[in-house]
Parts: structure tokens; sequence; C-alpha cells
């Protein structure tokens, strides 16, 4: 741990806001494509950001100040152990549990403030946005602990650098593709994007924990969310696309994964909260189980493979 | 300070002004029938996320307020509630002929006639009611008003609350949103 | 029903809410997602129509009785003009009679795009808002050929219509009924056959027929619960709708999805009928007949009283006129369609159900905030 | 079509002795009924199949000091429109509600009540304001009340500072 | 009912991923917002020069956004108010109706629709030829025949056939009720007409009580400001109907058959009510009027009405002047004049008859016995011709003939010496009347008609209204217009005809009177008597030699300042004729003015 590290680490945020702002933005003309309009500048997500930092901003009490500003530290945190292509930033600490268990901080950092602002809606948006975690994390645990096994490695990085070895093919989306497919249903969820966004939903519960944010506050919630959706669509690329080579080849994954997302989630109403989780407790779940006795039982997709 | 007063602005605040005028959000709120039109300049059509607009939600994210067309005073309550809420800085676009002297509506008793009696107006649009292509118009020019620093509704209206607030108590008698339940 | 105040928290469902299209609001109680009682709040847009009618001029009074419903102005413009009509005993002239159920027609498919593309505001599906609404801006554009205004077209006066159809219109008009026919599928398979669609509205927000006649609701929300084709333009024809074809879609199970089935197959019959219309419609003949004589400030409408009713987008729109033979009408009432659903109903059968069906039921039903407050 | 009117005239003349009808338009017809008989007369046309209550409405005629409400009913099934109409006393408006006869007019009620202070017995909610929300003038729709100058007084009117002639907006 | 359900089908929605979109690309929406459809109802113009200023794009306004201003730089014209419609778009509501109903066809909307401003004041303005950004603009709603709001089409009274000609029944029946308020119901009572009207009457107002049925408010309107209500609905000259502003467009409103229509048709109590609704008490004061011609009773009826003691001077038998000895019986029956003069009795007027100013009484008797006097002696003697022959004693003169023949109709003299074949020399009104009058004492007399016109004016300038000369000419008048008369061809006393050439010009170079005649072109009209009605003048032997000096006299008549008072004498008064020229709403009003400048000069004396 140097200050090389520490640099680097504060660098990797930095650049990580900037590249995934960057796709938000060019992800925003993409959908106005699909709904037969041009859309804003590509830039307009650094403008918008930048522009609610620059507002004034009411505090609803410390619970909801300190909340954004853990929710913000530990998403942060939480980037700094992503690895992307061979960049660590601090070296051996891409472990899954680690990344997990930091996120979940900035989570719940997000909760306590959107809960502290108590007005009605976020409370109940908050209550949706937990319900809807569970119902996600589930199956996308199953997989990853199926894949853990598989690999004999909980290190993100190392799971990505077995799947570079046979070409495409050596990806995890073919190795377990019921697991796979089960990966990019929950980063649905994990990225709110519809049909999982019932916890935001604008027409029902009016953004849901956002309902209270403005200002700088929302500013430093857009860059939270910006960053959590870096380490989510970054952990799809790296546990099913077997990471990259190169900045440029994870560039490219991630672009695709992102923009797949969106484009669902761009022809998809959205679920009522409840019959999201009946949805993820069905085939999902069961997919990941069968993923994961395929590959307990028979090795199918990591011993016996190509 | 009178409309289009300047006023020297340290580097951060033209920086704001910078980002203000190139991100605007409106808040999702159809006052009156002016919002018919809101629709066609949202979506595909007219496709107002060209110019770095799009709705919010609630008042706390939205950074201009659309008072499109005529206010009741049962909606002017919820207004101004909605107004003070919003984070500075904020800014108003009044819709068509009854924001400014009361339109179609001048003779009824339960609308108001000239919203800048209660709130900051920013900007009037003239039309009943304004195309999409006016309303765009309208957002640019804001827009260009807000990086040159030429908007100040906010400012005058923390200027002179005590004016608006006793405007507003006139018109609705309380500003106070009661329940329906009467319990 | 007995409110727990621990467990149970007020919320007011708008005015200032994505979810509600209008200035409306929807006062109540829910436990976690679920609606225990909910109150509607009418009355945002409250202007007094019916005072500001007997203040008017019959003939000024046109300029402001399409701004009671937004949504669809044109059905005011033509009640209005049936009652006057009835008190004057005055006879439309033929062609101005198929320019009006042209327009009538018109703004009924724009309505039900609009109603159409709105269901994907409440669901989250807003790639079909955005291509709904824009394919109704092509609508308006016609409207505004034809009319003058894309919104407030203040075009069917009392006598017929103000002006006669512009040059090529006909053509125009069949122009774009063909490409709205070519993208109707489209939408087809974006909302109605989508599974999350699906799941989210079928067999929620029923409407049992009993309730029907109970609340009073009408239009598609009695249509879709009958499953009798009850429709002004059949149980009581007015303009020419006696001598089109076309069908009354019905169901004997309201749900949601079928309402938005309905609403669908309203807009072919629509189309339907703006052929036949285009196609029967005469070239030449007068647009207008005389009403009263003298000029438009001294029109004075013989002393009686009427009701008048045409089949709205959202059911029996109707407009209860009182003359007392003065150049003001003595009194008007409007009988907002929308009322029953928007009223009643909300109070009585919204709770039960989850704060996501709430905008749904507004968008299926049918609820149009301006033409309940007035 | 014309029948069934026909009959519905000779029953309601043999059954609330009613004579005089009038036909404001085809398919429609309207008749006075006293004001205590009237609620026996919906409840028995509601039987025969005048299911829907389309409107409740109320008239200030302000000369003769009366409310005439007007309860107008549809068939859907023959496509009659019905207006009965009743007067009350404009100085002391009270009438019964029909709510238990026809649910859906709760709201029509609140309606009259509060445009026209007409007090229906027995709807509990009738007192409450549904549109106007704080209101301490009078009841707007009646005849003696002048919304201009209510609104004048309360809201103001714009006096333009301009000159003319004077051009706007020109270059 | 068939739901289908497909995983699959929303996916075809990212083929919009590839196509073009619909939006309206932002140089249609910033740089030149797209143009609107033909009909689009924008902004207005107003074409200032078309515009009456009359208001009714005000009245119909149902949002109350169209003021009329006043522009004081604007010149005043007849039948234009100097007045401008200045709409308030905080009110306009973009209905078009004021453009359906604008009378001049001056109000249009154009195709712009972009107005922005942060400033409330620039929302309202004044249209003018250009919109409110003075950019050019297309014109979008227009109105057209089947927008129109007004009523342009008069409905017409009905006219006695020719057959009148034999008898003075009177030509025109009045309205009946259903066609008086259909009639007034095209009024759109700007009140270009009142302005107009010499007398200022309140015409709007009293067309109102046509429409609302409430005749005796009408007459209480009419005699506000003139009390011949009778013979004014008979015989204005209605210069209102000129200016009306439906007839930049249509047919004026008939103002004149409406006032007839109420005279008729109020039962006489209420006539009675209504006329005499001003009627004050008594004050002190007593005026003396000379002359009963219309000024004369107009200034007497509202002296009275004022509560002086009023005296009027009549040198002939029966007042009433040039009503009771001027009009023709077929147009102004008797009853008409009767009731006028009895309401005028009624107001407390005292008449005192056969008494000329001069021969029976002097103006100096006059001063000395009363506070005032009032001048309303009128041009009633003819002006006569200069030409070879007229001093044949059967060359007649238009006044005295007419006021024979009103005698023989009232039965108090025999019919009028008139021979088989005359001709009236003359293009005016009374030349017309003296032709129809003649006409009509032939038939009687002989069984049949011969009369001849000739004047110097063309037909098409011919001073007379329009429906005279088709009357005439249906009535079997022999025209000969645009000859002027040379002399009056007598042989042994007895007239054989007159003499005329064609005229090439009637004014000179210079403007003045100075015919000039086609040589070529002359011929004779054969007659037995001519009629000669170029003019009337007053008779002012009665002023004594200092004030003739203190008086300035101009084309036979007297300058009075515009209260009808004379500069050196203050109690003295005049008006009608012999201030304004022949014409009897003229004299009403002059009348009305010097009676509330006599009422005022009383007072401060």
């Amino acid at each position: 741990m140097t200050f090389q590290n520490f640099l680097n680490a504060f660098l990797f945020v930095l650049a990580a806001f900037a590249f995934q702002t960057s796709i938000t933005g060019i992800n925003r003309k993409v959908m106005a494509r699909l709904q037969k309009r041009r859309g804003p500048r590509w830039y307009q997500q650094f403008l918008d950001i930048f522009k609610a930092l620059s507002k004034s901003s009411i505090s609803h009490g410390w619970v909801y100040d300190f909340g954004v500003i853990m929710a913000l530290g530990g998403i942060m945190a939480t980037v700094i152990f992503i690895p992307v292509a061979d960049f660590r930033a601090f070296p051996n600490t891409d472990n899954i549990f680690i990344i997990s268990y930091v996120l979940a901080v900035g989570m719940l950092g997000m909760a306590m403030s959107a809960s502290g602002s108590g007005n009605p809606w976020a409370s109940i948006g908050v209550g949706r946005a937990l319900t809807n975690m569970l119902a996600y994390e589930v199956p996308f645990m199953v997989v990853v602990v199926t894949m853990i096994f598989g690999f004999k490695t909980a290190s993100v990085g190392e799971i990505a650098g077995i799947q570079q070895g046979l070409g495409i093919f050596g990806w995890n989306l073919f190795r377990m593709p019921l697991g796979a497919i089960v990966g990019f249903i929950s980063l649905q969820g994990m990225l709110g994007k519809k049909p999982f966004d019932s916890f935001i939903a604008p027409a029902e519960i009016a953004s849901g924990p956002m309902v209270e944010y403005g200002g700088k506050h929302l500013g430093m919630l857009f860059i939270l969310h910006d960053l959590s959706t870096f380490i989510e669509v970054s952990l799809i690329v790296n546990l099913f696309l077997g990471g990259g080579a190169t900045f440029l080849e994870f560039g490219i994954k991630y672009f695709v994964v992102y923009t797949l997302a969106n484009l669902v989630s761009g022809i998809s109403p959205r679920f009522k909260i409840d019959q999201a989780v009946v949805f993820y407790y069905k085939f999902p779940l069961l997919a990941s189980i069968v993923q994961g006795f395929i590959v307990i039982f028979t090795g199918w997709g990591v011993t016996k493979w190509l | 300070m009178a409309i289009g007063d300047k006023v020297e602005l340290s580097s951060w605040e033209k920086l704001g002004n910078f980002f203000r005028g190139r991100s605007v959000w409106m808040m999702w709120y159809c006052t009156g029938c002016g919002a018919i039109e809101m629709p066609p300049t949202m979506t595909s059509r007219f496709d107002m996320e060209r110019l770095g607009m799009g709705p919010m939600a609630t008042p706390r994210q939205a950074d201009i307020l659309l008072v499109t067309g005529y206010l009741s005073v049962k909606t002017l309550r919820r207004v101004i509630y909605s107004y003070e809420q919003m984070q500075d800085p904020k800014y108003i676009i009044a819709f068509g002929a009854c924001a400014v002297n009361g339109g179609i509506y001048f003779d009824s008793y339960s609308t108001i006639n000239k919203l800048d009696d209660y709130l900051p107006v920013d900007m009037y649009i003239a039309g009943c009611m304004p195309r999409p292509e006016a309303i765009m118009n309208a957002f640019n020019d804001l827009q260009e008003k807000i990086r040159n620093n030429e908007v100040d509704g906010w400012k005058r209206y923390k200027k002179n609350y005590d004016q608006y607030k006793k405007n507003q108590l006139k018109a609705v008698g309380e500003v106070y949103v009661h329940d329906e339940f009467h319990e | 029903m007995e409110v727990n105040k621990l467990k149970e928290v007020k919320l007011f469902l708008g005015p200032q809410h994505p979810g509600m299209h209008g200035n409306y609001s929807v006062h109540m109680y829910v436990d976690g997602d679920i609606i225990k009682k909910a109150r509607p709040m009418p009355g945002m847009l409250h202007r007094g129509f019916e005072k500001l009618m007997e203040r008017k001029l019959w003939m000024s009074n046109m300029a402001i009785i399409p701004r009671i419903c937004v949504i669809e102005p044109d059905i005011n413009e033509m009640v209005y003009a049936m009652g006057v009509e009835a008190l004057a005993g005055v006879e439309v002239p033929e062609k101005a009679t198929w320019i009006r159920m042209m327009i009538l027609e018109m703004a009924r498919v724009a309505t039900h795009l609009f109603a159409l593309g709105g269901i994907g505001g409440p669901t989250g599906l807003y790639t079909s808002m955005y291509w709904a609404v824009a394919e109704r801006d092509l609508i308006l554009d016609l409207f505004e050929k034809l009319t003058g205004a894309r919104v407030y077209h203040i075009f069917i006066v009392p006598g017929g219509v103000r002006k006669d159809l512009p040059e090529g219109f006909k053509t125009q008009l069949g122009t774009y009924l063909e490409s709205l026919e070519k993208k109707l599928p489209e939408y087809q398979e974006l909302l109605l056959k989508h599974p999350i669609i699906h799941t989210r509205s079928k067999d929620n927000i029923l409407l049992p027929a009993e309730v029907v006649h109970e609340l009073g609701v009408t239009g598609i929300g009695m249509r879709s619960a009958t499953g009798k084709a009850y429709d002004l333009r059949k149980v009581k024809p007015y303009a020419f709708y006696d001598q089109v074809e076309f069908e009354v879609p019905t169901a004997t199970y309201s749900d949601a999805l079928t309402r938005i089935h309905l609403k669908f197959q309203e807009i072919q019959q629509s189309i339907r009928i703006l052929k036949q219309i285009i196609e029967k419609m005469p070239d030449e003949g007068p647009v207008k007949a005389p009403i009263g004589t003298g000029n438009a400030l001294k029109l004075r409408v013989p002393a009686g009283m009427v009701y008048t009713a045409v089949e709205s987008t959202r059911g029996e729109y109707g407009y209860f006129i009182v003359s007392n033979g003065k150049e003001k009408p003595y009194r008007i009432a409007v009988r907002g369609a929308s009322y029953p659903q928007g009223l009643l109903g909300i109070e009585r059968y919204l709770p039960g159900h989850r704060i996501d069906d709430a905008p749904l039921w507004m968008d299926t039903m049918g609820v149009c905030s301006p033409e309940i407050d007035r | 079509m014309m029948n069934s009117m026909n009959n519905l005239k000779e029953q309601l003349k043999a059954h609330y002795k009613i004579a005089a009808f009038e036909e404001p338009t085809k398919m429609q017809l309207a008749f006075n009924v006293e004001p205590d008989k009237t609620l026996d007369v919906l409840a028995y046309l509601k039987s025969i199949g005048y299911g829907q209550l389309s409107l409740l409405t109320c008239i200030d005629w302000i000369e003769i000091e009366e409310f005439q409400l007007v309860y107008i009913l549809f068939n859907w099934d023959n496509g009659i429109h019905l207006l009965v109409r009743t007067s009350i006393d404009r100085n002391n408006p009270k009438f019964r509600t029909i709510e238990h006869i026809y649910p859906g007019v709760k709201y029509y009620e609140r309606d009259v009540h509060e445009f026209f202070g007409v007090e229906f017995e027995g709807n509990e909610d009738s007192y409450k304001h549904l549109f106007l929300e704080l209101w301490e003038a009078d009841c707007p729709l009646k005849k003696d009340f002048d919304p201009l100058e209510f609104s004048t007084n309360r809201y103001g009117n714009r006096k333009y500072e301009t000159n003319f002639p004077r051009k706007v907006g020109g270059e | 009912m068939k739901q289908e359900k497909s995983m699959l089908s929303p996916l075809k929605a990212w083929k919009y991923l590839v196509k073009e979109p619909v939006t309206v690309s932002k140089k249609d929406i910033f740089v030149k917002p797209r143009e609107a459809a033909d009909r689009y109802r924008g902004f207005h113009v107003n074409e200032h020069d078309k515009c009456t200023g009359c208001g009714t794009c005000s009245e119909i306004c149902p949002t109350d956004a169209i003021n009329m201003i006043v522009l004081p730089d604007q010149p005043f014209v007849d039948g234009k108010k100097n007045e401008r419609p200045a709409f308030d778009y905080g009110r306009c509501s973009f209905c078009g109706l004021c453009v359906d109903i604008c009378t001049g066809d001056s109000l249009h909307m154009t195709k712009e629709y972009v107005h922005i401003t942060p400033d409330v004041n620039q929302m309202y303005f004044m249209p003018d030829e250009l919109g409110i950004h003075q950019k050019k603009f297309e014109n979008g709603w227009l109105r057209d025949e089947v927008s129109e709001l007004l009523d342009l089409e008069r409905y017409e009274m009905k006219h006695e056939g020719v057959s009148r000609k034999s008898s003075f029944i009177e030509i025109v029946k009045g309205f009946s009720y259903e066609m008086a308020l259909a009639e007034s119901s095209r009024c759109v009572e700007c009140g270009v007409c009142t302005q107009t009207c010499p007398a200022q009457m309140n015409i709007p107002e009293y067309i109102r009580t046509v429409y609302d049925g409430d005749l005796k408010k009408g007459i209480e309107w009419i005699y506000k400001t003139n009390p011949l209500a009778n013979v004014c609905g008979r015989i204005c000259t209605h210069k209102c109907e000129s200016a009306c502003v439906i007839s930049n467009r249509g047919d004026a409103v008939a103002i004149r058959w409406l006032k007839r229509y109420i005279v008729d048709n109020t039962p006489m109590d209420q006539y009675e009510a209504g006329a005499l609704a001003y009627v004050t008490e008594k004050t002190n004061g007593k005026v003396a009027i000379v002359g009963s011609g219309p000024s004369g009773l107009s200034c007497a009826y509202y002296l009275s009405t004022l509560g002086y003691e009023v005296d009027v001077y009549e040198k002939n038998a029966l007042p009433g002047g040039v009503i009771r000895y001027g009009g023709p019986e077929y147009r102004l029956p008797e009853e008409s004049v009767k009731k006028d003069i009895l309401m005028i009795e009624n107001a407390g007027v005292n008449f005192i008859c056969n008494t000329e100013l001069g021969k029976d009484i002097s103006l100096e008797t006059l001063e000395e016995k009363y506070d005032s006097v009032f001048l309303g002696i009128g041009f009633s003697y003819s002006r006569p011709l200069p030409i070879p022959g007229s001093d044949n004693h059967e060359v007649k003169f238009a006044i005295e003939f007419l006021g024979q023949a009103r005698d023989y109709n009232r039965g108090l003299r025999a019919i009028p010496d008139i021979s088989d074949e005359v001709i009236v020399i003359g293009g005016g009104n009374v030349a017309f009347d003296v032709a129809r009058t003649l006409i009509r004492l032939q038939e009687e007399k002989y069984g049949k008609s011969s009369v001849a016109m000739a004047a110097l004016e063309h037909r098409e300038i011919l001073p007379a209204d329009l429906e005279e000369i088709e009357e005439g000419e249906e009535e079997g008048l022999k025209y000969s217009f645009g000859y002027g008369p040379q002399a009056i061809k007598v042989e042994d006393g007895i007239i054989k005809g007159l003499h005329v050439k064609k005229v090439l010009s009637i004014f000179d170079g210079e403007g003045r009177f100075n015919p000039s005649y086609d040589e070529e072109d002359q011929k004779i009209i054969p007659a037995k008597q001519v009629y000669i009605a170029i003019g009337q003048m007053a008779n002012f032997d009665f002023f004594n030699e200092e004030m003739k000096n203190n008086i300035e006299f101009f084309r036979g008549k007297v300058k009075v300042n515009d209260n009808g008072q004379f500069d050196h004498y203050p109690w003295l008064f005049a008006g009608g004729d012999i201030v304004r020229g022949p014409d009897i709403i003229n004299g009403v009003a002059t009348g009305h003015d010097a009676a509330k400048a006599i009422d005022a000069y009383i007072r401060s004396k």
C-alpha cells in the first residue's frame, strides 16, 4: 500500500465516474432513438450532475446528510475494489465478498438517508428497494457461489482471468448459460432498470427514495448512481464475459452489456413489487439452482469444458 | 431588483450558470390546460430533452416550475407549496394568457388573474395555449438568459417575500392544504 | 373501515405527482402498498364554467366551452351546438353534419391514442407513450389545417361548422388513416401483447357489471362489463351515426387489460367510420344554417330547457341547457363523462388495490379531471 | 320507441297524476313532480329500467324564489332521457337524498350543495366542500352572486404600463 | 376476447434504433418556427385605414381582451371613430370571433405564434398592418361567408305599388313586429351612427329597445335628443345610415324605419309618458322662439322640459314650418306631424300663430318681453332662377307650391292651380317632392300625369336620394338630368316649354359655380308650367340696420357660435336652416344645442 496505490485508486474512481457518465449520456441517445426521437447531447449527464451540485440544498436532519455521505463513501470504496482488465488499485482485494459487503454499506447509507428524509413516499420506496434487493440477490448469489465453488476462487479478477484463455467460448456466458441468464436478469434489478424499477417508479411513488433529494444531495446521488452502475455492470462483465484483456476490450463489453440492459428497459413496463419478487423467485432462482447442481455434480462448464 | 440588472458574479457562480443554463429540469405538475401541449413537447415530436430538459417527479429535484395556464386558488396553494420546496436557483415560466391577466377566466371566482402577484415569473409565453414550438423557444430563451445571469425571479421572491406572502394570503386565505377526510 | 394510525400512512397522490394525468388528487391511507381508504380530491381545476357560461353570449360561449375538457374538446362544442339547435329548432345542413362527425371521430382517435400511450405512464412503458403522443400530434396537424388551431378548435358552432373543408383535406386525412392503420399493429405488439402488461393488468382493477349501474359509469367501463353495445352512437344516434357501419366493441369481463383492448378496438372502429365519412361526405353544399336573425351579438335562443348528450371516449357527455330567451344562457349544467368513475368510483372501489393500481384506474377507466372540476 | 314514450306517459299519469309533459327534443321527456312525490317517482322509474342517473342539477329561478332540481335519468335500452323536475323553496333549500335509490348521486348532491346551498338530508358528506376549498363567500352558482366583482376584488386586474400607439417587441 | 401474449413481440420495437426519428428539426423550431396552417389563428393584425373603430370585436370578445383605445392624432371622419382595438394577450383566447364579426374587414389573424417575453407589458399591444413583432407574416384565419357573424342583408319594408301615384297614401309601410325585431338584431351597437347624427341621437340604445320589446324606453331615448320623432322617423336624411358600419360590407341597418317603428307602435299613453319623461319643474324665465320649424320646435321642447315658459311665434296658420308645409303628404302624413306637435304642446309650449317677425312683431319687442330669443325662421322662401321668362305668372316656386298642396291635403283650400304638363327644375329632394306631388295632383285633376324634370347634375351625382330617383321613375317622371335650363319659352304670356342645354361641367377649374354647356345638344322640353326647386333662402329683413352690421352673413346664413349664440347679442340665439342650411335633423340638433345654451345663459344672468 503505497501512496501510488491511493493515487491510482483516486484516479480510478474519477475515471470510472467519467466513463460511466459518458456511457449513460450515449445511452440516453440510444433510448431516444428507440422512442423515435433524437435525444440530448451525449454529455448531458455531466451537465445534469454538475448542475445539481451547483444548486442549493436543504437538510432533513443529520441522518439524511450522513446517509448520503456514507452511501457515496461506501460506493466509492467499492469501486476501488473492482478489477478492470489487469488494473487493480489495491492488488488482491477484488474478493467478491468484500465487494458485496462494501456495496451493502453504500446501499444501507442510501436507505438510511432516504428514510431520514421523513417523506412517506421515500419510506415506501426504501421498503420496495430493499424487497427488490432481496429478490434479485438470492438467485444472483446462488450463481456467484456456484462460480466460486467451480473456480475455487472468490477473486473477481481471477474469475475473469480464467475465462480469458479459451477465446470467446471460455466466457461463463457459455460455460454456465443458465447462470449467465440469471446474472443478466439480476443486473436489470441491480441497475434499477425496468421491469424491476418499482422502487423508484415515478408514476406510482414519485421516484421513491429520491423524492426529497434536491440540489447538492441529488448531485451526489447521481454520482452514486453512476458509480454503482459501474460496479454492477463491471461485475457482470468480469463474471460472465471474461472481463477484458485490455481497457478497450473491457470498455466495449461494458458498453454492450449496459446498452442491452437499457434496451430491455426501453421496451418493458415495470413489475409491481410483489410481482417482481414472485418473478425472481420463480425462473431465475430455479435456473440458478439448476446451474449450481450442474456445476457441482457434473462439473460441466468448469472441469468439463472444451 | 429590476429584471435584467446584472450583478458581478464570482467565477463559481459563472460556472454554475454555465451548467444551469444547459440543464433545466421541469416539475411534473399540470396546473392548467396548457399542460396538454407539454406531452408533445416532451415526447418524440418536439423532444425537449434536446435542450437538456426533462420532467422531474418532485419539486425538490426540479429547477423550473411551469405554470401551464390558469391557476385556481386551490391549485395556487399547492403551487406555492411546491415552489417553496424547490431548491435555488429556480425559475417560473407562465404559459398562455391566463397567467398574465386571467385569460378567458378573468371573471371566474375561483381562478387568480395575475400570477406575478403571488410568485415571481421569469418568462411569459403568449398564446392560448402556446404551441410546442413556442414552448421550446421559451425554454431556449430562458436558458440563454440563465447563462447570461438575467433571470432573478427566485432572488426577487426572497427579497420581497413579505409582499408576496401578503398577496398570497389575500387570494387564498390560508396556504394550508387540508385533508379530504375531515377527521 | 377503521384506520390503524400506527400501521397506516396518509398519502396525497397528486396533484403534483407524475402518476396523475392532470391536476387531480387522491388522498389515501395505505398499509404498505395496499390502499385502505381513498378519497378523490377534485377542484384543482375548478373554474366555475357553469357560472361563466351564464355570463357570456350564446356565440361567445363557443370560445370557452371546449376548455372544459382539454383532452377531447370537440365533444363540448358538439353537445353545446346540438343543445342550442334543439332549442332554436335549427336543422344542420348535411355536409356540416359530416364534417362534425369527422371532427368527433378524429378527436376520438386522438384521445384514445393519447390514453393508450398514457397506459405507458403508470406502467412504465414510456416508449409507447412517446410513440403514441407523436402519432397523435399528426392528427393535431390535421386539425390545425381544418380548424385553425391545434387543441381548442372552436369549429363546431350552433348551426353547422365555421368553415368548409380546406382543399385536399379528405386526401390528407385518408393518407394519414392509412399510415395509422399500418402503425397500429406496432402498439399491439409493444403494448397489448406485452407479458408484463398482462401481468399487471389482467384480472386487476375489476369493474363488475352491477357496480357499473351503481356508480353510473358509462363508456368503455360500462361496455366492458355488461357486454352490451351501450354506446350513444348506437342507442340514440346523433349526427349521421345511423348511416355509417361500425361495431361497438364490448366484453363481459372488465379488467384493466380488457379496457385497454377496447380502447384499441375503438380506434380501429373510428378509422372505419372516418373512411366511410370521407366516402359519403358530399363535395358541395352549405355547411352552416342560419340560426336566428341578426348578428352574433344579438343571437337569442328561444326559451326552454334541453339535455343533449354525446358519446365521448369516457362515456356519456351531456349538457343541460336552460334558456330564458335572452342573449345569454340562463343555466348550463355539464355532465362530465368521468364524474362517476373519477369520484365515487375512486372512493368505493380503489381501496383494496395497490398504490400502483391507482394511476391505472385513472387511465383505463378514463378520468379527465378538468371535466369533473369544470 | 315512440310507443315506450307514450306508455311511460300513461303510466306516470295513472300512478302519479302527472299530466303535463314536454318533449324538448326527440327521445326526451320532461315533467314536473311534486317535491314529496319525487322520491317515489324516481324509485318507480328506476324499477322500470331508468337505471342511470345521468345528472342531478339545479336551476336558480331567482325571480320566483325557487330552486328547481332536475334529475336526468337515462334508459340505455330504449334511449330515452327523462328530465324529472321538482321545485323547492329558495330561502329554505332542503331536500331528501336519493342515495339509496341511485348511489351515484352522492357527489352530484355534494355538487349542488356546494354551488346552490341545497341541503340533502341523509347524505352524510354533502356538507363538505368538494371543489372549493376554504370558501367563505356565497354559493357561487346562485344568480345573485357576481363572479366578476368577486374576482376583481379578490384577485385584481392588471393595469398595463403602456401608452398607445406603441409597438411591442419591435426591434 | 382473445388477449394474446408474446414475449418476443415487444422486441420488434428495436427496429426503430436504425430508423429516422420523427422529431422536428431544431431549425424548424428555433431559426424559423414551422409555418402554421393556412387557417391558423395566430396573432392579430389590423388594417388601420380600413378599421372603423366600431368596437364590435370588443363586444363579441368572450374574454374582454379587446379594448378600444382612442388615438387622438387619428383624423376624425364620418363613419369612423378614432379608436382602434388593442389586444390584451393576457386575456385573448384566440377564438377568432373578432375576425369573423369585423365590420370593416380589417382585422385578421396571422400565422405568427411565437411571442415570449419576461415583461408583462409586452402582452398588451395594438395590432396594425404588421403584427406584434413588426414582421410580415401570412394571414391565417380569415373571415369568409360561412364564418360570417353579421347579418348583412336588410329586411326590406313593403312599399306601395305604382298605383300609389294616384293618391297621397303613404308609400312606405312600417315594419311588422317580426321584421322590426329581425332588423334591430342586425345592429352591432357600435355608436358610429350616434357620432355621425347631427342630433347625436342615441341610436343603438333605441334600437336595443326594439329588440328588447320595451318601446316606452325607446320613446324616452328618442325624445332625449329629438322631439320630432314621428317626422324624423319618416323623412330624416339619415346620415346615420350612410355611416352605419354594417354598410361597409352589406346594407346599413334601417335606423330611420326602426325609429318609425317605435313611434308608430307605442301605445299612446306610454308614448306620452315617454315623451314627457324629461319634463321638470317650472323655473323662472321666458323665452321667445321665432319660427316653429324643426329647430324652433326642438328648442321650444327642451326649454319647456327645463321648466321655462316658452312662446313660439309662427307666421303661418299652423305650427310646424317645413314639416307642416314642406314635406309631401305621401311621405309625411299629417297625423305624424300633429302627434309630434301635440307632444311638444303637452310639454308646455305655447304657440302663437299667424304672427310674423318684422311684420306683426318686432325683434326689439321680443327682446324686451323675454329673457332670450331664439331665431328658427328657416329657409322659407324659394331661390329664384334668373333666366329669361322666369317672371311669368305660370312659373311657380317649390316652397309656396308644397305649402298649397299640404293645405289642400288638409282640406283647407281648393286644389292648387296646376296644368296637365309641367316641368320641375332642380335635382334635390325638394324638387322630387314637388314633382311627385304634382303627379298626384295631376292624376286627381286630370286622371293622367305628365311631369318632366331637369337639373344641371347628371343622374349619378344628383343630390336627391337614390330611392327618390327610382321611385320617381316608376311613377313616370320624365328625366332630363344633366341639362341646364337656359330660358323659359314663352309665347303670348303662355309658357310653351323649357330650353335646356347639355351640361359638360358644373364647376370651373377653380371650383366656382360656372357651368359650361355642349352647344350641339340642346332641346326644348314642352311644358305649360315651370316649377323652380333649386334651393331656398331666408329673409332677414327683420334685423335693424345696426344688427345687420354686427351680424356676419355668409351664403345666406348667419354666423353664430357653437351654441347658436350671436356674438354681439348674447340674448339672441339662432338655429336650423339659417345656421346650418336646410336639413331637418340639423335643425333639431341646433335647436337642442341652443336650448341648452339658453338655459345656461338665463341661469348665468
